[in-house]
């Protein structure tokens, strides 16, 4: 029990405002433990490291990432000014490291936002409505969970046949929001059974509000920090697709970079760090989401919150 | 022959995110053979702390800071763990509040009942099935029931089957941590009449931890009141019910109705119950006294005999003097 | 990708037209969809899955010659995963908050994130014969990094020399897909169990003073493994995902590594059956950890 | 205020279970009914009904009757197969009770719009279908939908095999049937195969062929159009139906005023308030769903009314707090200020203190009792702790397994109780005093399964006082019966089964039936006072082969008024009317 500043109360509290009061000291509290969490804060530092890296990529990438360099020619070794050498097409693989930050962050975020969205729509109506259409929605969602991801994946990446950006993020998204679904709708099965929910019920709150004001605030923590771990294995789909050569062809990507890599024999021809740094790359982003993504469901879940 | 367990000054930790929390300080009691000990007070109070810590049970977190249980003469605090292993339900066992909890869910009752006859008696499988069958039928089960599982039994079968547990070694003592709290009226009665019979029957020694002052009104002999982790008044039963002597002993009694007496509205006892991290200075009490005096904010009252087995810990008292100064301990931030 | 699949045969040249015809009416694409469905629903029960558009081969004999490697490295595969898995995280758990729980969660988290296919690269150059630590440390061993046997073209033998080179074969991709998907068993194993050790039952277990390990082996971890097996279950259509990938990087042709090639060919009678024979698997594998949790915990109850 | 309430409220779906069984009370103005009774006795599913939280199945909830309309409710509900009784009835019920539905015939603009709506789902149903297969044209000609085909197929199975365990009977169903649908399907085709291999033409005998031809994508559509049509017709008639009964459902009280005036304080306050909301947000709550009051300043001031009225002062210090830094006794206090903000004039209190420290439980219970006398409220008090009904009751109803068995004043049912089942409840409530000690009734057993009540008076079993007419069953005597057998009486006998027609039947041991009559009767008689289900034997006779038992003609005792305001549901109390004693040697 922290001890509470006494607010300065006016008259007349509007709802809007009484809101803000509590979404403000609720992140506030959120904030300070994270800022108290040493792993919290691990992931933190390394997420914000590489959103530098994309954000900054134009500006400390030397290369373009789709240009030949003018001064070498195709597969240079690492040495000079290209650390990492120069691929097939004679392009910097340096700068198309630094450039990839881009896609796969961006790709690994949106994708993640589209299965977070699509899941907790799906998982909310699911668990509150439930009955037959609880019952054909799980259903379905079971289905998309069983079968292999990969197989899924790949399947819809070859039927849409146009896979630019877009087309890669959805396709991730629409494949990756089964398991939020899923998470959300036990979330939201147990928050039902809450007595508050009973007592909303109770005041004659109709469904709409219970399920905006009790349900899904309380289930809120849980999805963001889901949604964090969903953008680690987006990031990880991404690259696997690219790997397998079906992912963006216009853009540098980590996974295509490795894909590459692998193609021209990368180990054999004494370029080991072509493939080694865009994989650590996204080892590392990974590691980072989910460092975070696990320290925040500990600090918003209380369940874990044992002593 | 020395008492059955004395407990001295018992001092425990837990050491938390929020800071250090002192559950029980200074907790002083006796328990004579075959009697029945009372530890009442409210949540948090450090009953079950207590509990766990005679048994050396205390989660990783929690720690004795100081003072003894002496065990038949043997001081318990000290033992290592291995030695402590044995002493466990052979010498003292007990039994839960949540008896759903506290059985294994995927173990057939039988052999949980057998487990620690075959672990401290070393009896070969058969034996202990049969003894495990003949304590279910000491606590009233058919000995049919031996291999079903927990959620087969209602809630009341379920502290009989702890019970019948907790009597597997012939422990000298046994320890009821809220044995019927959360079991409805007649079913409470039912299970302290067993635990009143067992223990006439078996001449053990018991210490009953409750929040219901009612229930120990009826069963025990000796009866401690806890307040934040601290004893706050010791004495038997009809004594220390007829004439509470501390404060808070009177506001407890006065707080629960009396469907035998006449029709009061109960008395309250203003306040909350204080933070164990940060407690009150002096006597720990002193916020809710409406008897409280300067001497109560600044000095910490020790809990003095009143007359013979009559001890409490208030300044409203003369002969009670302030705590001696104890060794500063070394609070971690 | 989609598109008329004798295409993706035959040249586009007028000389081959008649070849193309014959095509046509060999795979039976030229009669009406309902007759096709009928013939396609008769072949499936009848194990006559058609030919490969690639190998002209029967669909069926390759899928099952490719079935078997893929079981054998799957299967072991996630033997060791769960041993090791449940080991590491049982031993975690109990040694919550020490070093060794702060160090394996930590490597955990880390193998969690990396792609198998390049924890499958990277392991196969350092493998490799002459990799770079073999320059620098005596001794470091040379593993096959590709095929699941020495020289396939002579056909398979059940002797003492293949089933070793098979296995030394095997090492490799089996390490990979067990790195890939350790940690997540060893990661929910640990939380299944600090879950299970915070429950009274557990606190009477040490109070009839049962040895830690006593308490551990009868009353934690059979509580703790019928949330485990659930959860591999479900997992195993990632197990099968990093499969693929393996197979790759690895040349090892089972389902995964023909998937690959089938996607690239357009080979679609033999990548119809890879999707049916991956649901079978998802759906063998929920029926046996149903029959497991039926046998682990009691409350679960036929009714 | 008044109320009687007559109702069965429905459980799981395998089977009923009547959790309260026609229950009759009444509530006046002011004052403080207590309901007390174990656990799983219907206690608070009555509170809820009370509430409309949960759907009574029967009966009505009387809201603000005068007496002697009350009066008249009473006596025609005595003749329901009056026709004009029922008029008044229906009268009654619909300017009174909460929970009245009405059942008026269809009126012709309802039909039209229903059959419309049922005509353009049937119309949508068939049609959606038909533009979707039209929509994938050559299904089978292209790979990519022979891949999707197996993609669904492969749907089928995963949906198959991802239920989650706990259904696995029904999982386990289902895989039945599709192993029989499948050997339908594999074995004409593999006889097919086996008579092409054998014959070695394709093209004489083409099952593809055969089977297309009346196959059209036209014929197709229809059927599964029919197949959606039915469900999609079924569904929405159902909702349309669903639909009617909610606008019509509340003629003459709306809900949403009866939720202002009836509130619940919920038992557990740690769980009842939402930890994301703040004191200010949990209390206005209320306010803004109902449109009470929509005006800031209004809707401040009303909260900082209630979180005075309940004892936190200054308001202000706890407007902006969330649940977790209030204490119990804080939390409880807000979720009453939260009720009380509607002003209502009736609460129904559910367990209010008994998830509180008693030393707090007190300030609670006198904030309640001090707002019944500043507000007037009235409460219907819930509770298993006799000894608090006993301080804070105005009347006391006890209940046993849904039914009520004693009701009347305090000092009727606490001071002077008549069923054994009271007597034994109020002898085994512990005292915290120690000279107060008395002699306990134990009562053997627990509480029978709500699905399956014992006849005749429910609480005949563990009853120590019961008789011949409390209901004893063949079952019941006959394993009483066993029981003595096992213990090495009854040694005529051979065995004990029941016959064909549910009566007890002995079959004969050595000494022939006189023998066996006499020790029964002997036996009887001597053991009857300990051993109770012995009573329920009314005679013993000998017929072919076998002794027969029959036994006494039971009943279930009605709620009877014994004293004025004190009534009891007990043969013991109230004899019962003559039964007719038909069942004699």
């Amino acid at each position: 029990m922290g001890t509470v500043d006494v607010v300065k109360v006016p008259g007349a509290i509007s709802p809007f405002r009484a809101r803000a009061t509590v979404v403000s000291r609720r992140m506030q509290d959120i904030g300070l433990q994270v800022f108290h969490n040493k792993t919290a804060m691990a992931g933190l530092i390394i997420l914000l490291f590489f959103t530098f890296l994309a954000v900054a990529a134009p500006l400390i990438a030397p290369y373009s990432p789709l240009t030949a360099v003018p001064d070498v020619g195709p597969l240079t070794l690492p040495g000079g000014v290209h650390p990492f050498g120069t691929n097939q097409f004679g392009y910097d693989i340096y700068s198309q490291v630094i450039w990839g930050t881009q896609i796969s962050l961006l790709v690994g975020v949106l994708a993640a936002g589209v299965a977070s969205v699509i899941g907790t729509a799906v998982g909310l109506i699911s668990g509150f409505v439930g009955g037959w259409i609880d019952e054909v929605i799980m259903r379905f969602n079971d289905v998309v969970l069983s079968i292999p991801w990969l197989v899924l994946m790949i399947v819809v990446a070859a039927r849409l046949n146009y896979l630019d950006l877009a087309g890669i993020i959805l396709v991730i998204g629409l494949t990756g929001w089964s398991v939020t679904a899923r998470v959300v709708r036990s979330q939201v099965l147990s928050l039902k059974e809450r007595m508050f929910v009973e007592r909303g019920r109770m005041i004659g709150s109709s469904n709409a509000h219970i399920l905006l004001r009790h349900i899904f605030p309380n289930a809120f923590p849980l999805i963001f920090a889901n949604t964090i771990l969903t953008v680690a294995i987006s990031i990880l789909s991404e690259s696997v697709l690219a790997f397998l050569n079906l992912s963006v062809k216009s853009n540098v990507s980590w996974g295509r970079i490795i894909a590459e890599a692998y193609q021209h024999d990368a180990l054999t021809i004494g370029m080991a760090a072509w493939i080694i740094v865009p994989g650590l790359c996204i080892v590392f982003l990974v590691f980072g989401f989910y460092l975070f993504g696990y320290a925040l469901d500990e600090i918003l879940n209380p369940r874990l919150r044992r002593r | 022959m020395p008492t059955l367990l004395e407990v001295r000054d018992l001092t425990i930790e837990f050491r938390t995110k929020a800071g250090i929390v002192h559950a029980v300080e200074g907790a002083s009691f006796n328990v004579e053979r075959g009697e029945a000990m009372g530890l009442a007070g409210e949540s948090g109070c450090g009953k079950t702390t207590t509990a766990l810590a005679l048994m050396r049970l205390l989660p990783y977190n929690g720690r004795i800071v100081r003072g003894s249980i002496s065990f038949e003469g043997r001081d318990l605090v000290p033992v290592p763990e291995d030695s402590m292993r044995a002493i466990r339900w052979k010498e003292m066992s007990i039994v839960f509040q949540g008896a759903m909890n506290s059985l294994n869910p995927v173990q057939r009752v039988g052999r949980q009942i057998a487990e620690p006859i075959m672990l401290h008696e070393e009896a070969e499988p058969e034996a202990s099935f049969k003894r495990a069958g003949d304590l279910l039928e000491l606590v009233g089960i058919s000995r049919n029931r031996l291999n079903d599982y927990p959620h087969e039994f209602s809630g009341g079968m379920r502290q009989r089957v702890m019970i019948a547990m907790a009597l597997a070694c012939n422990p000298k003592l046994v320890i009821a941590d809220e044995p019927v709290t959360a079991l409805d009226v007649m079913i409470q009665a039912q299970i302290l009449d067993l635990l009143e019979r067992l223990r006439r029957e078996l001449h053990l020694a018991m210490i009953l931890i409750s929040h219901d002052l009612s229930v120990l009104a009826d069963t025990c002999e000796q009866v401690t009141i806890m307040y934040a982790g601290k004893t706050m008044e010791s004495g038997k039963t009809m004594d220390l019910f007829t004439d509470p002597k501390h404060p808070y002993t009177q506001g407890l009694v006065g707080a629960f109705p009396d469907i035998r007496g006449p029709r009061n509205m109960p008395e309250a006892i203003p306040g909350d119950v204080p933070s164990l991290i940060s407690p009150p200075s002096g006597c720990v009490f002193h916020p809710r006294c409406k008897f409280a005096f300067d001497r109560c904010t600044k000095a910490e009252p020790a809990l003095t005999e009143l007359s013979v087995g009559r001890r409490a810990a208030c300044f409203l008292y003369p002969q009670v003097t302030e705590v001696p100064p104890r060794p500063i301990a070394i609070t971690e931030v | 990708m989609p598109g008329d699949p004798s295409l993706s045969i035959i040249p586009r040249d007028p000389k081959f037209r008649g070849l193309r015809d014959y095509m046509i009416s060999f795979f039976g694409l030229d009669r009406p969809q309902w007759e096709q469905f009928v013939i396609y629903l008769q072949r499936l029960f009848t194990l006559d899955w058609g030919v490969s558009y690639q190998d002209h081969r029967p669909v069926a004999d390759i899928l099952f010659h490719d079935l078997g490697w893929t079981l054998l490295l799957v299967g072991t595969s996630t033997i060791i995963t769960i041993l090791i898995g449940i080991a590491v995280g049982a031993y975690s758990a109990v040694r919550r908050g020490k070093a060794f729980d702060f160090v394996s969660t930590g490597i955990g988290i880390f193998l969690y994130g990396m792609p198998i296919f390049w924890l499958g690269l990277v392991l196969q150059s350092a493998f490799r014969k002459n990799s770079v630590f073999q320059t620098w440390i005596p001794g470091w061993p040379a593993l096959p990094t590709s095929g699941y046997y020495d020289d396939r073209l002579i056909p398979w033998n059940w002797d003492i020399v293949h089933l070793a080179d098979a296995g030394l074969h095997l090492l490799l991709p089996a390490l990979t897909l067990s790195l890939g998907t350790l940690a997540g068993i060893s990661l929910v194993m640990r939380n299944s169990l600090i879950d299970v050790m915070t429950e009274d039952f557990v606190t009477t277990a040490r109070a009839k003073g049962l040895s830690p390990r006593q308490v551990l082996r009868r009353h934690i971890l059979p509580n703790g493994l019928p949330p485990m097996v659930s959860l591999i279950a479900l997992d195993i259509a990632f197990i099968l995902g990093g499969a693929y990938q393996v197979e790759v990087i690895f040349r090892y042709q089972g389902i995964g590594f023909r998937t690959i090639e089938a996607i690239g060919s357009l080979d679609y009678p033999l990548l119809q059956f890879i999707i049916v024979i991956g649901g079978v698997a998802v759906v063998l594998a929920n029926l046996l950890s149903d029959f497991l949790l039926l046998w682990l915990d009691p409350r679960i109850k036929i009714s | 205020m008044r109320k009687g309430l007559l109702r069965e409220l429905a459980g799981g779906k395998p089977l009923w279970v009547r959790a309260v069984d026609g229950v009759d009370l009444d509530i006046r103005r002011g004052e403080v009914f207590c309901l007390v009774g174990e656990s799983g006795c219907g206690k608070t599913s009555t509170g809820k009904a009370i509430l409309k939280l949960v759907e009574a199945t029967d009966g009505d909830i009387l809201l603000e009757m005068p007496e002697g309309e009350a009066r008249a409710y009473e006596d025609v509900r005595q003749r329901p197969d009056d026709p004009e009784a029922r008029k008044t009835l229906d009268g009654l019920r619909r300017k009174y009770s909460v929970t009245w539905k009405e059942s008026l015939p269809w009126t012709v603009e309802q039909a039209l719009k229903s059959a419309g709506a049922f005509l353009a789902a049937v119309f949508l149903a068939i049609v959606a279908p038909s533009l979707l297969l039209a929509a994938v044209v050559e299904p089978f000609g292209d790979p990519w939908s022979t891949i999707g085909l197996c993609v669904s197929i492969g749907l089928i199975l995963g949906l198959i095999g991802s239920l989650p365990p706990t259904r696995l009977s029904r999982r386990t169903r289902v895989i039945l049937t599709l192993l029989a649908l499948g050997s339908i399907i594999v074995a004409p085709i593999s006889a097919l195969s086996l008579h092409r291999a054998l014959v070695g033409d394709v093209s004489r005998f083409d099952v593809g062929a055969a089977l297309a031809t009346p196959w059209t994508q036209e014929l197709a559509a229809m059927l599964v159009g029919f197949a959606f049509g039915a469900i999609a017709a079924g569904g929405s008639s159902s909702l349309l139906l669903d639909w009617r009964s909610r606008s019509e459902g509340m003629a003459g009280i709306h809900m949403r005023s009866i939720r202002r005036r009836l509130q619940l304080i919920f038992q557990d306050p740690y769980e009842s308030l939402n930890p994301k909301q703040s004191v200010y947000e949990i209390v206005s709550e209320p306010l803004a769903v109902n449109r009470i009051s929509t005006n800031p300043g209004e809707t401040s001031a009303l909260v900082r009314e209630a979180l005075t009225d309940v004892g936190l002062r200054p308001p202000e210090e706890f407007l902006f707090r969330f649940p977790h830094e209030l204490s119990g006794g804080q939390r409880q206090r807000v979720s009453i200020a939260a009720a009380l903000v509607l002003q209502p004039d009736f609460i129904v209190a559910d367990e209010p203190v008994s998830m509180l420290d008693v030393s707090i439980r007190t300030e609670i219970l006198q904030v309640m009792m001090e707002l019944r006398t500043r507000r007037g409220i009235t409460y219907l008090f819930i509770t298993h702790d006799l000894s608090l009904a006993w301080v804070l009751a105005d009347r006391i109803a006890v209940m046993y397994l849904g039914k009520i068995v004693e009701m009347g004043t305090t000092e009727q049912v606490i001071g002077h109780p008549m069923h054994p089942y009271t007597k034994a409840l109020i002898s085994v409530v512990p005292s915290p005093d120690p000279r107060h000690k008395v002699e306990r009734i134990i009562l053997k057993g627990e509480r029978p399964d709500p699905s399956d009540i014992p006849p005749g008076c429910r609480f005949h079993p563990r009853c120590p006082f019961a008789f011949e007419r409390c209901g004893w069953t063949a079952e019941e005597v006959a394993d009483q019966l066993r029981s003595l057998k096992a213990g090495g009486m009854l040694a005529t006998a051979s065995g004990v089964d029941l016959s064909d027609a549910g009566n007890v039947r002995l079959s004969m041991g050595g000494g022939g039936p006189d023998a066996l009559v006499r020790e029964l009767n002997a036996l009887v008689s001597e053991r009857r006072e300990t051993l109770l289900p012995l009573k329920g034997i009314a005679a013993v006779h000998a017929t072919n082969g076998f002794v027969e038992l029959s036994l006494h003609a039971s009943s279930e005792p009605p709620l009877l008024e014994i004293e004025p305001g004190n009534s009891v549901a007990c043969h013991l109390v109230s004899p019962p009317a003559t039964v007719s004693e038909s069942l004699t040697a």
